[in-house]
């Protein structure tokens, strides 16, 4: 119990906090983002795995970052793009869709690894590159806190630095009013001359790309090669995020934290003698008890008009 | 096909247009419209006619399979209503078309965005909304949220919106349909002031008297075909209505005294406060019998829907009584209200009255499907229903291609007939019509006033509930006026009332002591 | 040409009819980097050194796989052998043996029930994990306190493993009792990630109990295995793989991580199926019999290769031989998850915090 | 309007078959790619799961738990709530079951059906959680559900391991289950059991129950407008209930049949995804039960020819989710070829409306 408090209250675990949180902030603000545009996508699990892919793939055969970064955001976003071309355009059901671009990035990516390296499992026979963890000048000498801040990948400062973009893209720029006036009422969009679909093809194509990013950490910062399903559900996290952060960019950043959190509790606990299954069930059961807690003021948000429409 | 005209005189023309929709329906057929500059023109005709149809593809949001646009003069394409804008054509469309969580600037300036540096400037979008506000003097909070506006300002909002995109002409599909007749005045001398300014503008209505008070030349619709162009002034209210529906319509209702008997409905002292705390329903009490319509007349929002949700058990009481034969009803659930003979037509059909993807014989039933009636052997007897749904859609004359047509394909006058026949036909005994022929043509508002005055022969109690004062004068028996909440007069009888009285009383200017409200409530 | 690890494909076929074939059948799939890629690289020596035609048959863990591909494989007679195994294909190779007492059976990693039925088609391999999992624990007791770079003064050691069964559970134990042979006082922290894909939950995993002081952590989760083994650089310590030897496989392609990764507990089933394969090819096989391999028959043993010589220092090595010796003359018996029940297998996971 | 109706009619038809064989020119166009011989490969996949008893079995075997999570879901969503619980429902559902069918000693007409219940009722409450949730809590059911998958994945697991683990079995499976809990087969050489009955019996009583009975009636009328029900006199919250307990409770029965058919003891270490399988086919079913054994039998036969395809040749056996994948997205557009739809219809009108004039003109 012991160490377990140690580890609790040491600056490690808030630092792990933010690695583990880092892909669920990106998830998180895709899904709100796209939510905002009245789209409800559950395709995000398929997005990330072929980013992810797609950063190994890119990196390794041109043994430049950026290439593996493009290819990755590449393949993560014709994802998005499919997504939105079948739902939006030739309007098939959200749900399903979204179920069958998941089962196509868990399969998808493998058969795509194993066609490029005849490795089934994991990347690991290919060189791929990693984006590598910085320190930030000033802060990093700033006790506790700078252990807590500095020395994460470039990433995860990406990640925060999205927080701030996407909440300025959606309550500060033309497009963010127009995807959340499409995602609010479409006609009223419409007659005023908005596209719909092409302002939530857009919305969804940033969703993309916000996923992609999420992707690339997780085969090029959080780990340095790719493997199988290796999203575990992460995808799905990052949209009851969103979810519980009430389509507002600031609640769904601190929606992911408290995810993350409850990942890294769990992790640590891990060594409490309890059995592990109750552990691994803990990130789920903080969700489930989140929800509810702030159910009530989903009552106002649109996304359930969405749902109607499925 | 057409003889000479001097077609310069005309801003507008739209020649031979046919528009068929995906299900295979042609709502517009070899359709012509010539609008000239600075009138006032009327679209009218009966729900489903078309109007909407046509009004959609002038301003780009339909294309039409055949005909062409001229503007000034000159052919014009309108691919989209980007392109309709650009042209100077913009439209108040029958439902709003605003964006609820957006401050009114916002909405305002939604697809024309003033940008600073790439960024939205929320300034000058409410600097614009400000300065076009005050040109035309239609006053409205920039920075308030569309949906804690009343309607009457967000329709404001609506003819601000498409004013601030610099338009010559505008579409106004229904403005008034949910307007009080205060708001629906006031927008008159808007319009009338945007015509001395050389605005252009096609209004559409059902609302004879309307035409009659505001525009200049009308075109009729029946069928998605013209049936006849003319100048209002040469006509009566009568003749349009002929045009319209193609026979004599009676403006007027036709009914016997009243002969009422034991009471029905008792209500003592209702109070409903909304989460603001603010009363509502302000300690209303009133009595209706068998065999008598009771009207309330009043400006929409003065607590008129919440008294009809409270009775019928949509909204739960909170203080006061509602007796029905002596028997409280207060807080017991909505089917064994509807089982004690309580009919309910919505205010609002569209999110009450139907469900817009289900057939007509699926909404037809919805009140008494669990019946033993309409089951056997454990499942819905589908041929007892097949009978029920033909024969009312026979007997309320349901313009549907069966009673599996879906209720979206049907006009809104149809689907207004399609709850009446629901609601008259379950032996109610208590009948509360609220709004029951808003936004339907006279053709189908005659039929639906009349099916109230026949039950009420039959000896049901009727509650009827009108923003339209004609309507509820002539077919009331007793009347009751309520502003804010509360109940501000009673007339027992409505035979010599006239509108300018209520009206009166509806905007405070008189008041009744609580004696004489009091003789609407008897035992 | 070699065929790749993770590839199904069979090696070059020119004149296809006369070779003998093989069928494999993986209960999950290739790729794993660890349990299934050594299975299929023991048959793929064998078909190259024995010219023989291969191919394997993933299931991806999908029971409703599993009666149909055996069925087929078995009726179609187009098999001279089929080499099936795990304990999830256990059952449904049974079934199939006794329905087609024509077609020979090699069953990997779990052991038939000889003695209910009529198997005089099948031989059963298995290698004792617990055994091997015993020298890792040893191992990383010694090292704890060692003082080698990525140890630290205090004596806990680590173990992270996929989904908590009985495979996993009987490499723990070993793993535990190893550990308390060579110092009871040794804390062994062990964490399951829960499924074997969520790599990086394998390496927050092995963050956790590197920062709660352990300082080795062993790895036993299949594809997610790699994550703790990439926590051991970034964290700074050190580390033990499973089945493949890591270190020599990541030598190329991540070079750093190789340096912290001690050994691999080697389940040399690689070995063990190819003698068999080769048994049969000479006509040597003895049908009806289990195989069970610990040390002594070479079934298992510690990756020893230069990362093994570098950072471990030479008395340990020596004392590790020394247990090795001892497991193989059975003065230690080193005892097995397989069979024990959920409070036995408690019992001895509680040891283990002490 | 009659030759509208013919129209659509044709459409739907014609758009299922030009999907379908879009999204197989995408597998073939892949198949190229790997394989030595696509097109050997191509008829392995297509002719392949039909060339012999076994593999025809193997179809009925994977399609019999898609029935009764199928059906589950096109109830559950019939009253709009998306309610991605089908999947955790059947898991737990087949843990329940196989509790009951390992501990418990029972006369085998009963044990089963004891043991299938207690799948059901397990999967009524876990469907039912997000539907309780909702409704007091207002939490949005496509997220919880899908939160609560995964608590069910490990309770059951936790169950498997500390309740009924099979020491002996050597790996995490639950002990076997009594002789007397298993569902008898029904052909020999194949696996098909008597789930199949029940899944069919089952699909039947979900067409009766959801198409034809009152209850039903007020379902869909909840899913396509609540405020409507509500002001009709249903009691929403109790049927939105009841809908969810329902749907979960077939899920759970699933789980528990194929439990009882398919394994002798309880052995899944994941989700198996019969319960989002069950979402995919009750969509294109449009929710209607009568639909689900064809969309089912559709699934089942893509996913059987590509195992099939990919012993047989040389094609990786991950191109089955690919093609899957593939097939679906495609079957699913509605809007494919609306354009081309949108023209025949106009021209039909047209034409009618001008041999009408025609004959009016005609008659004067
Ligand atoms: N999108 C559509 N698809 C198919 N049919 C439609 C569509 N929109 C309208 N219709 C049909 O076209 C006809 C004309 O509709 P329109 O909206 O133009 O009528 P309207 O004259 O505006 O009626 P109302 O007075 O009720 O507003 C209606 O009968 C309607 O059923
Ligand atoms: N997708 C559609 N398919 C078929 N008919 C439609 C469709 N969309 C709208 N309609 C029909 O088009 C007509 C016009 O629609 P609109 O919303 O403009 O008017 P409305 O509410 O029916 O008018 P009113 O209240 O004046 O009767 C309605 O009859 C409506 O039922
Ligand atoms: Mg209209
Ligand atoms: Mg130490």
């Amino acid at each position: 119990m012991e160490i377990i408090l140690d580890s609790i209250f040491s600056t490690e675990f808030f630092f792990s906090v933010l690695r583990v949180a880092t892909p669920l902030i990106f998830v998180s603000l895709a899904a709100l983002v796209v939510k905002n545009g009245g789209v409800m996508c559950i395709a995000f699990e398929g997005m990330m795995l072929f980013s992810a892919l797609g950063a190994v793939i890119g990196s390794a055969f041109s043994q430049s970052r950026l290439v593996g970064i493009l290819v990755g955001l590449l393949l993560g976003m014709s994802i998005s793009a499919i997504f939105a071309y079948f739902v939006l355009v030739l309007n098939s059901n959200g749900v399903l869709t979204g179920l069958a671009l998941n089962i196509l990035g868990s399969g998808g990516t493998v058969f795509m690894l194993y066609l490029i390296s005849g490795d089934k499992g994991s990347s690991t026979a290919l060189k791929s590159l990693i984006i590598p963890n910085v320190d930030i000048p000033i802060i990093k000498d700033i006790p506790v806190i700078g252990e807590i801040l500095s020395g994460h990948n470039i990433l995860t400062y990406v990640a925060l630095i999205t927080v701030v973009v996407v909440y300025i893209l959606i309550n500060k720029t033309p497009l963010g009013l127009r995807i959340r006036s499409v995602g609010e009422n479409p006609h009223a969009a419409e007659s005023v001359g908005i596209k719909v679909i092409k302002t939530k093809f857009i919305a969804l194509m940033i969703g993309g790309f916000i996923a992609s990013l999420g992707g690339i950490y997780m085969s090029m910062g959080y780990l340095p090669f790719f493997t199988r399903d290796m999203m575990a559900g992460r995808g799905f996290m990052g949209i009851a995020a969103s979810n519980l952060g009430g389509g507002l960019t600031i609640p769904t950043f601190a929606a992911a934290l408290l995810f993350g959190s409850a990942e890294a509790l769990s992790n640590i606990m891990q060594s409490l003698r309890l059995p592990s299954e109750f552990m691994q069930m803990v990130p789920y059961i903080v969700t489930l008890i989140g929800l509810m807690l702030v159910g009530g003021n989903n009552k106002k948000l649109t996304f359930k008009k969405e749902e109607k429409n499925e | 096909m057409n003889k000479v005209i001097d077609n310069t005189e005309y801003i507008l023309r739209m020649e031979n247009i046919t528009k068929i929709y995906g299900n295979g329906f042609m709502a517009n057929k070899n359709v012509n419209l010539r609008v000239k500059k600075g009138e006032i023109h009327a679209l009218i005709g009966e729900n489903g006619a078309g109007k909407s149809t046509l009004m959609k593809v002038l301003f780009g949001q339909e294309q039409p399979e055949e005909g062409k646009i001229f503007y000034k003069g000159e052919e014009i394409k309108i691919t989209n209503p980007l392109v309709a804008l650009a042209h100077g054509i913009g439209m108040v469309h029958q439902h709003f078309m605003l964006v609820p969580s957006l401050t009114v600037a916002e909405n305002m300036v939604l697809g024309i965005e003033p940008k600073n540096k790439g960024f939205f400037n929320y300034q000058e979008a409410v600097r614009l909304t400000e300065e076009v506000s005050k040109k035309y003097n239609l006053p409205i909070d920039p920075r308030a949220k569309v949906k804690d506006l009343p309607v009457g300002y967000k329709q404001r909002v609506e003819i601000l919106k498409i004013l601030l995109r610099g338009v010559e002409v505008l579409i106004l599909d229904e403005p008034t349909a949910v307007l009080t007749p205060q708001e629906t005045e006031e927008l008159f001398v808007q319009l009338r002031e945007l015509k001395k300014q050389g605005y252009t503008i096609i209004f559409i209505s059902h609302k004879l008297n309307e035409i009659k008070a505001l525009c200049d030349n009308l075109t009729v619709l029946r069928n998605g075909r013209v049936t006849g162009t003319a100048k209002v002034a040469d006509l009566t209210e009568q003749d349009i209505s002929r045009l319209m529906v193609g026979r004599d319509v009676m403006l007027t209702i036709d009914k016997e005294e009243a002969k009422p008997k034991k009471t029905v409905l008792k209500v003592r002292n209702l109070t409903y406060k909304n989460s603001d705390n603010k009363a509502i329903v302000n300690n209303v009490s009133f009595s209706i019998r068998e065999g008598e319509i009771l009207g309330i007349a009043g400006v929409e929002g003065n607590g008129q829907r919440e008294i009809s949700s409270l009775i019928t058990g949509l909204i739960e009481n909170q203080s006061g009584e509602i007796k029905l034969f002596d028997e409280d009803i207060t807080n017991i659930s909505i089917r064994k209200i509807r089982e004690k003979g309580v009919a309910h037509i919505s205010e609002d059909r569209m999110t009450y009255g139907t469900v817009a993807d289900a057939s007509v014989e699926e909404n037809i039933i919805s009140d008494r499907y669990y019946k033993d009636d309409y089951n056997k052997y454990g499942l819905l007897d589908k041929k007892k229903i097949a009978e029920l749904s033909n024969e009312l859609i026979k007997e309320y004359r349901v313009k549907c291609d069966s009673k599996d047509a879906e209720i979206r394909t049907l006009s809104g006058g149809n689907i207004q007939k399609v709850v009446a026949a629901r609601e008259f036909t379950s032996n109610p005994k208590l009948i509360i019509a609220n709004q029951p022929t808003r936004g339907i043509d006279v053709g189908a508002s005659e039929f639906i006033r009349k099916k109230l005055v026949s039950l009420r022969d039959e000896g049901a109690a009727i509650l009827l509930i009108s923003a339209d004062l004609t309507e509820v004068i002539t077919v009331s028996d007793s009347l009751l006026v309520m502003s804010e909440g509360k109940i501000v007069a009673y007339f027992e009888d409505t035979k010599n009332l006239t509108e300018e009285t209520v009206g009166e009383y509806m905007l405070g200017i008189k008041k009744q002591t609580a004696e004489e409200i009091g003789g609407v409530c008897y035992e | 040409a070699t065929p790749k690890d993770g590839g199904n494909s069979s090696t070059d076929t020119n004149s296809g009819k006369d070779k003998t074939k093989v069928a494999v059948v993986i209960n999950t799939n290739l790729g794993d980097k660890a349990f299934s890629d050594l299975v299929w690289s023991g048959v793929t020596r064998a078909a190259e050194d024995l010219d023989l035609e291969v191919k394997a048959f993933e299931l991806l863990g999908d029971a409703t796989r599993q009666e149909p591909t055996l069925t087929e494989l078995s009726e179609s007679g187009e098999w001279d052998l089929v080499v099936s195994g795990t304990f999830n294909l256990k059952e449904a190779t049974q079934d199939a043996a006794l329905e087609f007492p024509e077609q020979k059976f090699i069953v990997y990693d779990t052991e038939v029930d000889f003695a209910e039925d009529d198997y005089s088609n099948v031989v059963s391999v298995m290698s004792k994990q617990n055994e091997g999992s015993f020298l890792a624990g040893a191992l990383a007791a010694m090292l704890t306190s060692s003082g080698i770079e990525g140890t630290n003064e205090e004596k806990v050691i680590g173990f992270v493993g996929g989904g908590e069964n009985s495979a996993i559970n009987d490499f723990l134990v070993g793993y535990i009792e190893g550990a308390k042979y060579v110092d009871p006082e040794v804390k062994v922290l062990y964490s399951y990630i829960g499924d074997f894909t969520n790599t990086a939950k394998g390496k927050e995993l092995a963050l956790a109990q590197y920062q709660q002081g352990a300082d080795i952590v062993f790895a036993v989760a299949g594809s997610a295995s790699l994550g703790a083994l990439n926590a051991s650089k970034e964290a700074g310590r050190l580390a033990i793989g499973v089945d493949q030897d890591h270190a020599l496989n990541l030598e190329e392609t991540d070079p750093e991580t190789s340096k912290h990764i001690v050994t691999s507990v080697m389940k040399n089933l690689d070995v063990l199926i190819y003698d068999k394969i080769a048994e049969y090819v000479n006509g040597e096989i003895e049908w009806g019999k289990h195989i069970g391999a610990g040390l002594a028959e070479n079934g298992m043993s510690l990756a020893d290769n230069k990362y093994y010589r570098e950072i471990v220092p030479a008395e340990i090595i020596e004392k590790v031989e020394e247990i090795t010796e001892k497991v193989k003359s059975g003065e230690i018996e080193v005892p097995t998850a397989i069979g024990m029940s959920t409070e036995e297998v408690e019992a001895i996971k509680a040891k283990a915090s002490k | 309007m009659n030759k509208v109706m013919k129209i659509e009619n044709q459409f739907k038809v014609i758009r299922i078959a030009f999907s379908i064989a879009i999204a197989l020119a995408i597998a073939f166009l892949i198949i190229s790619f790997v394989s030595d011989d696509p097109l050997y490969t191509m008829y392995n996949f297509i002719i392949g799961p039909f060339t012999s008893i076994n593999r025809i079995g193997n179809i009925i075997e994977v399609m019999t738990p898609l029935l009764f999570t199928a059906v589950g879901v096109c109830i559950m969503y019939s009253a709009n709530m998306i309610n991605m619980a089908s999947e955790g429902a059947f898991f737990l559902g087949g843990v329940a079951t196989a509790y009951v069918a390992v501990t418990y000693t029972m006369p085998s007409g009963i044990h089963p059906i004891i043991s299938i219940l207690a799948g059901g009722i397990v999967g009524a409450i876990v469907c039912g959680i997000p539907a309780i949730m909702h409704i007091k809590f207002n939490a949005l059911p496509v997220v919880s559900s899908l939160m609560i998958n995964y608590v069910c994945l490990y309770l059951g697991l936790f169950i498997v391991n500390y309740v009924i683990r099979d020491p002996q079995a050597g790996y995490m499976a639950s002990y076997k289950f009594a002789k007397t809990a298993i569902l008898p087969e029904l052909f020999s050489k194949t696996n098909v059991h008597l789930g199949l009955i029940i899944g069919l019996a089952v699909v039947v009583f979900g067409y009766y129950f959801l198409m034809r009975s009152k209850w039903g009636y007020s379902i869909r009328m909840i899913g396509k407008n609540t405020s409507f029900a509500k002001y009709s006199g249903m009691n929403v919250t109790a049927i939105l209930l009841s809908c969810q307990l329902i749907g979960g409770f077939i899920a759970g029965i699933g789980g528990a049949v194929e439990q009882l058919g398919m394994y002798n003891r309880f052995q899944y270490q994941k989700l198996p995804g019969h319960g989002f399988d069950g979402v995919m086919i009750a969509i294109l079913a449009r929710y209607n039960p009568k639909f689900v054994p064809l969309a089912s039998f559709f699934l089942a036969y893509i996913r059987v020819g590509a195992d099939v395809m990919a012993r047989t040749s040389d094609v990786p056996v991950e191109i089955v989710s690919i093609i899957q994948a593939v097939i679906i997205i495609f079957v699913a557009s509605e809007r494919f070829l609306e354009g081309w739809k949108y023209r025949r219809i106009v021209k039909a009108t047209k034409d009618t409306h001008a041999e009408a004039e025609k004959q009016v003109v005609g008659e004067a």
